[in-house]
């Protein structure tokens, strides 16, 4: 296993799959050269035939990576922004994740598509959100938040793999992480949550960049005597339910951590989960530490007063302990 | 361009196809056997069928929202299709989709569209992927005048004009988007004429004369095949029928005159091409009263077959989310 | 008061404000005729200056609402079925949403969205949406959501005098329901929930079309001994929690009703919500009645599976109560 | 066309008040002054000085990504630019939008804008408000050559067409969507010939010579104000530097080759109009340095202002969301 960082785990990935299966192909914006890092020599591997750089025209691209996948092949469709994607809203929302139910079944959409998000530091709104909040509520999607490198390989295979539209939203602050990541077939199933660091007191479920976030502070309460569970949940459709409630059944106390806005964020939609599934369980109220629900603003101290950190998370871990 | 005479049967019979299962459609939508919007295409059977009939089993189509002439004219079967705007279980997408979500991929129908506009960017996609498998295999892409003002007209026939996709785009333009005349909301006149935006070859062509349509088609498709590139196809044609099936239930002003409509029912593209194959001598009159009766009769068995479809199973809504 | 349609009412207040500021003006498709209903000459009353066809370019015309309202005027941007805006999403989520934001307050951008959503019978997945969801962690907007003629009327009316871009969403099988609805000067303040039935032993907060499920379905109860409070936010963004809170406190069980899917729906985020800062006044799990995760399939019986009934609040309801 | 005097020195000081302004802002960014994503109009500063030139106060422009260039040439104050991209409560946006964002509502500046082809509905709806309220404005549009491509671009030409709405579309063509070359990406080969598709008059021109783009634009802004519709110019330039501040960093093949830059280069916007003043007589070498001098001072004093200027305090964060 070799220490390399998330974009290199990517690549890794991106390039034994399409090892793996002459049917896949990229597409998107100078995908050629790569915009956010790339492997060496890529493009030279798999030529101009089976790495296309697209015009400027997110629905046109996004949209033809559907009929591509409808078609028999298996794009991977870049997307540079996660913003972006609202510029292709309709193909995602209206076709990619319709198509397989409306034609009943006969459609096959195996697309997965990888996009950036989250705030790094003076990008302001347009380039600095999660937007996988705006696709909980799509059915026919999947949408996977990987949180480190071997993850982020392991989910994007099995996304590539999977015969629906899958969206990775690797997070910007993570790329240049590091750590031990599988070399070769290393798959992390979409639906599976991970228990990154096991504990007693309270369950922090955790999803993308506050993974890291979540397990520093774990780290650093485990010198005050408080023991946390951190769950990073992977994906976000489909959802481990079961994890999160086995979690929660063994600490009753629960912190749900999500760049996203507060309002209609992950958050939200895990912490009702629990209020309906696990309701017997809880012996506090559910916390969510997420974003302040305004647009990301560009200046430092500002985007810091929104964008939830390490502080934030404390605070919630010991307000739901008491 | 010699046209043989089994072909030009096949495509009278596809066009009777369309106006017969709209026809009934029409009527047993009138009389609430069926649910949902209903959008006729009573009178632009000739580019469907024009287009169509240039293709081979491998090609492939998109359709719109008015999407029964085009899968009808590919070779999809009156009775799955009847079922599934019946929306029964036996029907092409087992009830899920309807009559705007036409399906057949055996045929390479890869669907109708709700979305105006929706279908443009998947043909361009679809003619990519033969491109990135090394087939031959060309898409044809349907769409409407009110179509060709959305963005991703734009953005896909820049893409295909770029990559020379094997695509060929057909817009029908009936002047009419919904109840606004296409020439109130389209820019520059002609349609066709934008095809040079993209460095395309673009045709206006009487989208009524099936055999015109087919003419243009099939040289585009032959370019198509060869790595030449797309062409824009803009087939001029009428909807006999409101915008859907019930539209005067909207009351509102009249949104054409009784003229209008009139003129272009006397260009009937079935009575045209009847006419013209009639008077070339090579087909009789009891051969095309044979095929209208073929067809009346298997539409017969359609309705039959849809109205004693069982409904799907509640159930069955939890399938076919997920592959 | 007259006893007049949800369409007619919303007419109502479309003319008044109209006549009221003549820096409003209509634009969308087809809007000359309307296509969903109008009032008797209300083209001719304001005639095409101030009444404007479009070109088949949600995103164009939708952007367009957004730069003629930063240049001062005050648009009603009609977007016939609520799936079609996501052809325009870019404009709503990150343009109309943001540009106050981003130019620090300079931008005004008093739009009025009017959009339909919901179920209808046979319309299949692409126009039976709600859509909602997918904005409601989308700050910089205001959702509303009216399920009646006259908060129709009045949510309207306050949404046209708002300075920020609000989506007024108007569920089609509420078009013909009719109602008592004050002439003139009806205003409902953005961001105020209704009581709309009081009740002791459960609370059920319904959303648009499914309020006057849970108004039947209570009144059916009461018969049964078991008093329903039914809640209406009538805006999502922003949310009234101190009612909703309110009725909590008082009934100590809570059942949301919603049409959205299921997973990250409205009913979620007021769900998590309620966990969060009304955790100690609930004696019974939280319970959500909302629509299966699928596309909305066309044949009735499927849609009918997918879709929630008055029946589903009912047995939820009995769940709560134990 | 005659130009006064005054008017081309003030183009010119409008041109070096851009290139001093953006000389300085990538030493600063280097010198990690300045966080988020910088991207330079060095090269370009004739398309936005032409076209502003031909405005009035009055009349609205938006801007890109690429967005110090345009609100400089429509007044801009250096010192709250400045501020603003350093982050800080004084600049133009309190902070909130960066150096993507400028917008002074004052000066009909609506805005910079993160999305490509987002700005483009905007102008067109800022064009429409004039005509909703009986207000002769006009509205500039700016945008790249990658934009043109965005569905945007298609559905606003197209409604400004059909309107006739007092707009310039002013597509600023530098060669390069990112690392991608404008050629291989757009069909049909040019950006103005675009404009017949939407019966609008479309022009490319040489968008390194201010008087050639002041002229185009002063027809156009006449056109527009007379109600006789918009105009769609193409202005053929180049940016100097990479596309963002920092590119190298993401290594990669190189995609322009340094004869390229150097040929563009030696077509210096600024140095070929000081050589057409000065060569007319009508300016001396003195004035032209007395402008330059201001300027230089004018820009000490933005530095000056922007770093001493307080970062906002993070409770501000919460505010400008509503109004
Ligand atoms: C994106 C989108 N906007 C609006 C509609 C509503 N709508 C359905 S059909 C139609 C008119 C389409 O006109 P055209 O493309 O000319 O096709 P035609 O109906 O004339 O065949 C409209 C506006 C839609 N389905 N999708
Ligand atoms: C919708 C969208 N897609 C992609 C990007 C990323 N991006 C920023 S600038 C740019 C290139 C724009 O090219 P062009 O319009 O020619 O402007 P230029 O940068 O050359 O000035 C891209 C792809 C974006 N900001 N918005
Ligand atoms: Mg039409
Ligand atoms: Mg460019």
């Amino acid at each position: 296993m070799a220490r390399i960082t998330f974009i290199q785990a990517i690549f890794e990935g991106l390039i034994e799959e399409m090892e793996r299966d002459p049917s896949t192909f990229v597409l998107g914006l100078d995908v050629t050269r790569g915009t956010f890092g790339r492997a060496a020599g890529f493009f030279e591997r798999f030529g101009p035939e089976r790495i296309l750089d697209m015009p400027l025209s997110e629905a046109g691209f996004v949209g033809a990576a559907v009929g591509a996948a409808m078609a028999g092949t298996r794009p991977i469709c870049e997307v540079q922004f996660a913003s972006f994607f609202y510029c292709a809203f309709d193909q995602l929302c209206n076709q990619a994740a319709k198509l397989r139910y409306m034609s009943g079944g006969q459609a096959r959409l195996p697309i997965t598509f990888r996009t950036r998000c989250g705030a790094v530091g003076g990008a302001a709104a347009q380039h600095s959100e999660t937007v996988y909040p705006q696709l909980l509520s799509v059915p026919g999607l999947k949408l996977a938040v990987p949180s480190g490198p071997a993850d982020a390989k392991g989910l994007l295979k099995s996304a590539i793999r999977d015969d629906n539209p899958v969206v990775v939203f690797e997070h910007l602050a993570l790329g240049g992480s590091r750590e031990e990541v599988p070399e070769g077939e290393h798959l992390v199933a979409l639906g599976k949550a991970a228990v990154k660091r096991e504990g007693r007191d309270v369950t922090v479920i955790a999803i993308g960049a506050m993974v890291p976030k979540a397990l520093a502070m774990a780290q650093r309460l485990a010198s005050d005597g408080i023991s946390v569970e951190v769950i990073d949940p992977r994906t976000l459709i489909p959802l481990d339910e079961q994890a999160i409630l086995a979690s929660v059944s063994k600490t009753n106390r629960v912190v749900i951590a999500d760049e996203a806005h507060l309002h209609g964020s992950a958050a939200s939609e895990i912490g009702c989960m629990i209020a309906e599934k696990g309701f017997d369980y809880l012996d506090a109220p559910i916390k969510r530490v997420a974003a302040m629900d305004a647009p990301v603003p560009f200046s430092p101290p500002l985007e810091k007063a929104v964008i939830p950190g390490e502080q934030a998370i404390e605070r919630a871990v010991r307000e739901v302990l008491g | 361009m010699d046209i043989g005479k089994e072909l030009l049967l096949e495509m009278y019979r596809r066009m009777q196809r369309i106006r017969q299962f709209e026809t009934r459609l029409k009527d047993l939508t009138i009389r609430s056997e069926i649910p949902g919007f209903i959008h006729l295409s009573i009178g632009e059977e000739a580019s469907a069928v024009g287009v169509c009939a240039a293709l081979r089993p491998t090609d492939r189509i998109t359709s719109t929202h008015r999407g029964h002439g085009h899968p009808i004219a590919k070779g999809g079967e009156l009775k799955r299709m009847l079922a599934e705007i019946y929306g029964r279980r036996t029907g092409y997408c087992k009830g899920k989709g309807g009559s705007m979500h036409i399906v057949d991929y055996s045929l390479g129908i890869l669907g109708a569209n709700g979305i105006v506009g929706g279908g443009i960017p998947i043909a361009t996609g679809s003619a990519l992927a033969a491109r990135v498998m090394k087939r031959d295999d060309v898409t044809a892409c349907f769409f409407g005048d009110g179509a060709a003002n959305e963005g991703t007209f734009h953005e896909s026939l820049n893409l295909a004009g770029v990559l020379k996709l094997p695509v060929i785009y057909v817009c029908e333009n009936n002047g009419y988007q919904v109840f606004t005349s296409a020439a109130s909301v389209t820019a520059g006149g002609s349609i066709a004429a934008r095809a040079q935006a993209y460095g395309m070859p673009g045709f206006a062509l009487d989208g009524n004369d099936v055999l015109e349509v087919y003419r243009y088609a099939s040289n585009a498709v032959a370019r198509a095949r060869a790595g030449e590139g797309p062409t824009l196809l803009e087939c001029r044609t009428y909807r006999w029928e409101g915008h859907v099936v019930g539209e005067n239930a909207f009351g509102g002003r009249p949104y054409r005159s009784e003229e209008e409509v009139a003129a272009w029912k006397a260009r009937c593209p079935i009575v045209q091409f009847e006419k013209r194959m009639l008077e070339s001598g090579r087909v009789s009159r009891e051969e095309l009263d044979q095929l209208i009766a073929q067809t009346q009769a298997e539409l017969d068995a359609a309705v039959e077959f849809a109205r004693s479809s069982p409904l799907p199973d509640p159930s069955e809504a939890a399938a076919d989310i997920y592959g």
